[in-house]
């Protein structure tokens, strides 16, 4: 006699499987918006840097960084890891800073550059706040050291 | 081609290989850039070139998914699609605003695209993958939308079958996840934990309905199996998909601020995502093994053997190297991510797409089953001159990531990420001539498009 | 007839299930009554594969059921069961 | 013809294919997770063992008895649908039911009790792997009282005979497998240290 093997038991697996695990991502999911204000660093953005934080934010967006760099490991590999840039700076603001307004207009010649994008001090206050911000976030120990 | 409207779908796959050829040229120039550091500076940045790579990548897909629908959807309803106009209309639609999205990446700087296109009223901009401006990624919902009514009409009032209903789950979830495309909150740990519901959920998700569903079509078409058999496989194998992809997300979770649980919810059940791709790949071998026919379609059927073992290989294999927490740990954000993120959407998304159009064209065109030996002969030569080069893409970046692993985040003194870089850049100039040959593949496929068109159709011995 | 050999089908099962009970009961009171150490904990491990594999042999019905499908929870318990023990073993080293 | 499948074995188990390759898959996620436990607990031996101490037992063995106890009941019917008796088929299943929501409220008092302490995911590694180890199974519980649900409404609706049960004994094998999970579980987070 042959295994019996219907269409209707692999649909209901289908449709009971996927309900199933959705519903259990969903509950995981609900676990951890529970859990991220004691990781998030999201104090910072209430805090009195805070609209100075969001903005970096957005011009970290409208400036399309991560099609160079990666962020907490995300993003694009061509250029260093700034999740954890503001410790690599010497804990330093001022220095990711001078960095970003330092690049040359017109590349270096054979290397990779980063482009000058002729930001203002606000401007240059505000995505190295962001990334200061983004360095106290609780990512599990990662990056594995300074380098990123 | 057996109803009128299916014709709607060969603007879809022109296009979309358009797309393909544009991805894989700005691919090569990345490749460059990797080695050559000014190589087009400023002209075109870095992150120009991977926006463009990125994005046409995503929008052929797209296309050539919603070309497979119309192609494949009125033919197992058995009706005419609900509405061609509507389907050319969103073709132009689509066409204009990809289009208009590319150009503005190339003509203006970053942020004027995002000033002139009003980015702060909604800010959604700048988000790895989602760098379209806030307008178009309305226009995609618009057009998904109407695409969707189409489809879902047409297969309404017409024969509601496994594959159909699969696929429409598939385009669906694709619609619905993408809405969280425009949740992008202050806080960066939300912003990506829900920008994985657009990433993941889709492509080891419900992209995978939709790959089951090409691929199911084309096996019932060209091995003429018995329907019954083929659609139990799919249900089976799309479940077993969404029961370890779905908690699978969480390998995306182990970095990102979310709690450290994730590592284990994330790698366990990642670590069995690899079981559904090898299911797939042994149902497609078996489908064929077991066919009644054969048909004259050769290419088609390399192509779907092919997507199997590919989509085994690069998401499978390859998303399992690096999927367990503690490997990932070291391997996170690394040239291991690109290998793997290169052969998975080669394997499974590139290679179905052009099986259903290997499968589709020559009806499109005209042909009774198949294309001239000729066409067919140059189809699989380029079917082996991409997949091979592909697979040495892949292993290159593997070596890349390997390296950059331990010199970068292992060694006794880890050296900065652009020190690394200098010394790994022998595997980024391998990458390239992998590329070159890539390339090569990609104008042969082209040219099987128009050599022997004259020749007469090939036919099977049986 | 027929009738007879089903209620004699049942019959094992019952006996199973009394014995599943049993088990049950031992690990508990070895838990309640404070036991520890690694032979307890090994035998609790025992006594909890030898209750898998009557529910696997009865009442999943694997014990009538020839080639691989027959040996299935046996596997299953089997290499956790390797696993846990060694674990087990290797915490009071 | 019936009878002969329970004397002869049979080349393959209870029920559908596709069931049991659905059962196959959360095996191996589950044999996965033990072995995860045994293995983090060894760097954790201490944490373990005082932690395992405010779990409640005694709870834990009302459910190891419910769980044993529904998956005997569900076993009497299938005997009873393999000789045709569906009235009383329907009444194991209903039994069977409710030991299973008897598991489901004693699990839940204990849930509660954990909530009211404040404990949740991230209190500590072994709490970690306890509560996802509980609940996973815990809602596999759930998924198959609904299956024996829909089983035991068509059951009673008479789409099950003595010939073609298949479906009776594929939400059997399911349940089984439930049970067969807890049975290592139990002992593995509550008892062993």
């Amino acid at each position: 006699m042959a295994q019996p093997f219907t269409k209707i038991v692999a649909r209901n697996i289908f449709y009971g499987g996927t309900a199933f695990f959705f519903l259990l991502f969903l509950a995981l999911t609900f676990d951890t918006m529970g859990q991220l204000p004691q990781r998030d660093n999201r104090a910072a953005l209430t805090g009195e840097l805070g609209p100075a934080i969001t903005k970096g934010k957005l011009i970290w967006e409208e400036n399309n960084c991560i099609g160079c760099h990666t962020l907490l490991g995300e993003g694009a590999y061509f250029a260093p890891e700034l999740g954890n840039v503001y410790q690599r700076y010497g804990n330093s603001t001022d220095a990711i800073k001078a960095f970003i307004a330092s690049r040359p207009a017109e590349g270096i010649p054979g290397r990779r550059s980063m482009p000058q994008f002729n930001f203002s001090d606000e401007e240059l206050t505000a995505i190295a706040e962001f990334l200061k911000y983004v360095s106290e976030i609780n990512t599990a120990n990662w990056p594995p050291n300074i380098q990123g | 081609m057996q109803y009128q409207s299916q014709a709607v779908a060969k603007p879809y796959f022109i296009a979309a290989i358009a797309l393909f050829v544009a991805q894989v040229l700005f691919g090569l120039i990345m490749g460059l850039q990797y080695v050559v550091g000014d190589f087009l500076f400023p002209e075109i940045p870095f992150n120009v070139a991977r926006m463009v790579h990125t994005n046409a990548l995503i929008v052929w897909l797209l296309m050539a998914f919603m070309g497979a629908s119309y192609y494949l959807v009125p033919e197992e309803a058995e009706t005419e699609l609900y509405s061609p106009g509507l389907a050319t209309l969103m073709f132009w639609v689509f066409l204009v605003a990809a289009a208009l999205t590319v150009a503005g990446y190339l003509l203006l700087s970053y942020s004027t695209l995002a000033e002139v296109t009003m980015n702060k009223l909604l800010p959604t901009m700048g988000r790895e993958f989602l760098e379209q401006p806030t307008i178009t990624k309305i226009g995609i919902v618009i057009v998904a939308l109407a695409f969707l009514f189409n489809i879902g009409m047409t297969i309404l009032r017409g024969r509601k079958t496994v594959i159909n209903l699969v696929l429409l789950m598939g385009l669906t979830g694709l619609a619905v996840f993408f809405l969280f495309a425009f949740y992008n909150p202050e806080n960066l740990v939300l912003d990506k934990y829900f920008w994985w519901w657009v990433v993941h959920l889709w492509v080891e998700g419900v992209w995978e309905l939709i790959l089951g569903a090409i691929l199911a079509f084309v096996l019932v078409k060209t091995t003429g199996v018995d329907r019954e058999v083929i659609e139990k496989w799919l249900y089976v194998i799309i479940a077993m998909t969404l029961i370890t992809g779905i908690i699978g997300t969480g390998h995306h979770y182990y970095w990102i601020g979310a709690p450290e649980y994730w590592q284990w919810w994330g790698s366990i059940f990642s670590a069995m995502e690899p079981i559904p791709f090898f299911m797939m790949t042994v149902f497609a071998f078996n489908i064929v093994n077991k066919r009644r026919r054969d048909h004259p379609n050769k290419p088609a059927m390399l192509w779907a053997l092919g997507t199997a073992v590919m989509a085994f290989l690069g998401a499978g294999v390859w998303g399992f190297l690096h999927t367990l927490s503690p490997v990932n740990y070291y391997t996170h954000g690394s040239q291991i991510t690109a290998a793997h993120g290169h052969m998975a959407f080669y394997g499974a998304y590139v290679m179905i797409n052009i099986t259903i159009i290997s499968y589709a064209m020559p009806l499109l065109r005209g042909r009774n089953a198949a294309n001239p030996l000729k066409s067919q002969v140059w189809e699989m030569w380029s079917f082996w001159l991409m997949t091979i080069a592909m697979v040495f893409i892949t292993l290159f970046l593997t070596g890349a990531g390997i390296l950059q692993a331990y010199l970068q985040r292992m060694g006794e003194n880890p050296q900065p990420f652009m020190v690394v870089q200098e010394q790994i850049s022998l595997f980024y100039w391998l990458r390239e001539i992998a590329g070159v040959i890539f390339l090569i593949g990609l104008v042969v496929y082209i040219a099987s498009f128009f050599v022997g068109q004259n020749d007469p159709e090939a036919t099977t011995a049986s | 007839m027929k009738q007879l050999s089903e209620t004699l089908g049942i019959r094992p099962c019952t006996l199973v299930y009394l014995v599943l009970i049993a088990l049950s009961l031992t690990a508990f009171l070895v838990g309640r009554l404070g036991f520890s150490g690694l032979g307890v904990s090994l035998l609790v491990l025992f006594l909890a594969l030898i209750k898998g594999q009557l529910v696997g042999s009865y009442f999943m019905g694997l014990g009538s059921v020839r080639g691989l499908w027959r040996w299935l929870v046996f596997i299953w318990l089997f290499i956790p069961g390797i696993l846990i023990g060694m674990a087990f073993t290797l915490s009071y080293q | 013809m019936t009878a002969d499948r329970s004397v002869l074995p049979s080349n393959y188990p209870p029920g559908d294919l596709a069931i049991w390759i659905f059962i196959l898959a959360e095996l191996a996620v589950f044999a996965i997770f033990f072995a995860a436990y045994a293995f983090t607990r060894l760097q954790h031996v201490a944490l373990f063992n005082e932690h395992q101490l405010t779990l409640d037992r005694e709870a834990a063995l009302i459910n190891t008895l419910a769980l044993i106890t529904s998956s005997y009941f569900v076993v009497r019917a299938v005997s009873a649908i393999k000789v045709g008796d569906r009235r009383r088929c329907v009444h194991w299943l209903l039994a069977a039911l409710s030991m299973g929501l008897l598991f489901l409220i004693v699990k839940s008092v204990e849930y509660v009790q954990h909530y009211s302490e404040g404990i949740n995911l991230s209190s500590n590694i072994f709490y970690m792997f306890y509560l996802s180890l509980t609940f996973f199974h815990f809602m596999h519980v759930i998924m198959g009282m609904v299956i024996l649900a829909a089983i035991a409404v068509m059951a009673a609706r008479g789409r099950y005979s003595r010939q073609e049960h298949t479906g009776v004994e594929s939400g059997a094998s399911y349940w089984h497998m439930v049970d067969l999970v807890w049975l290592i579980l139990f002992p593995l987070v509550y008892v062993m240290r």
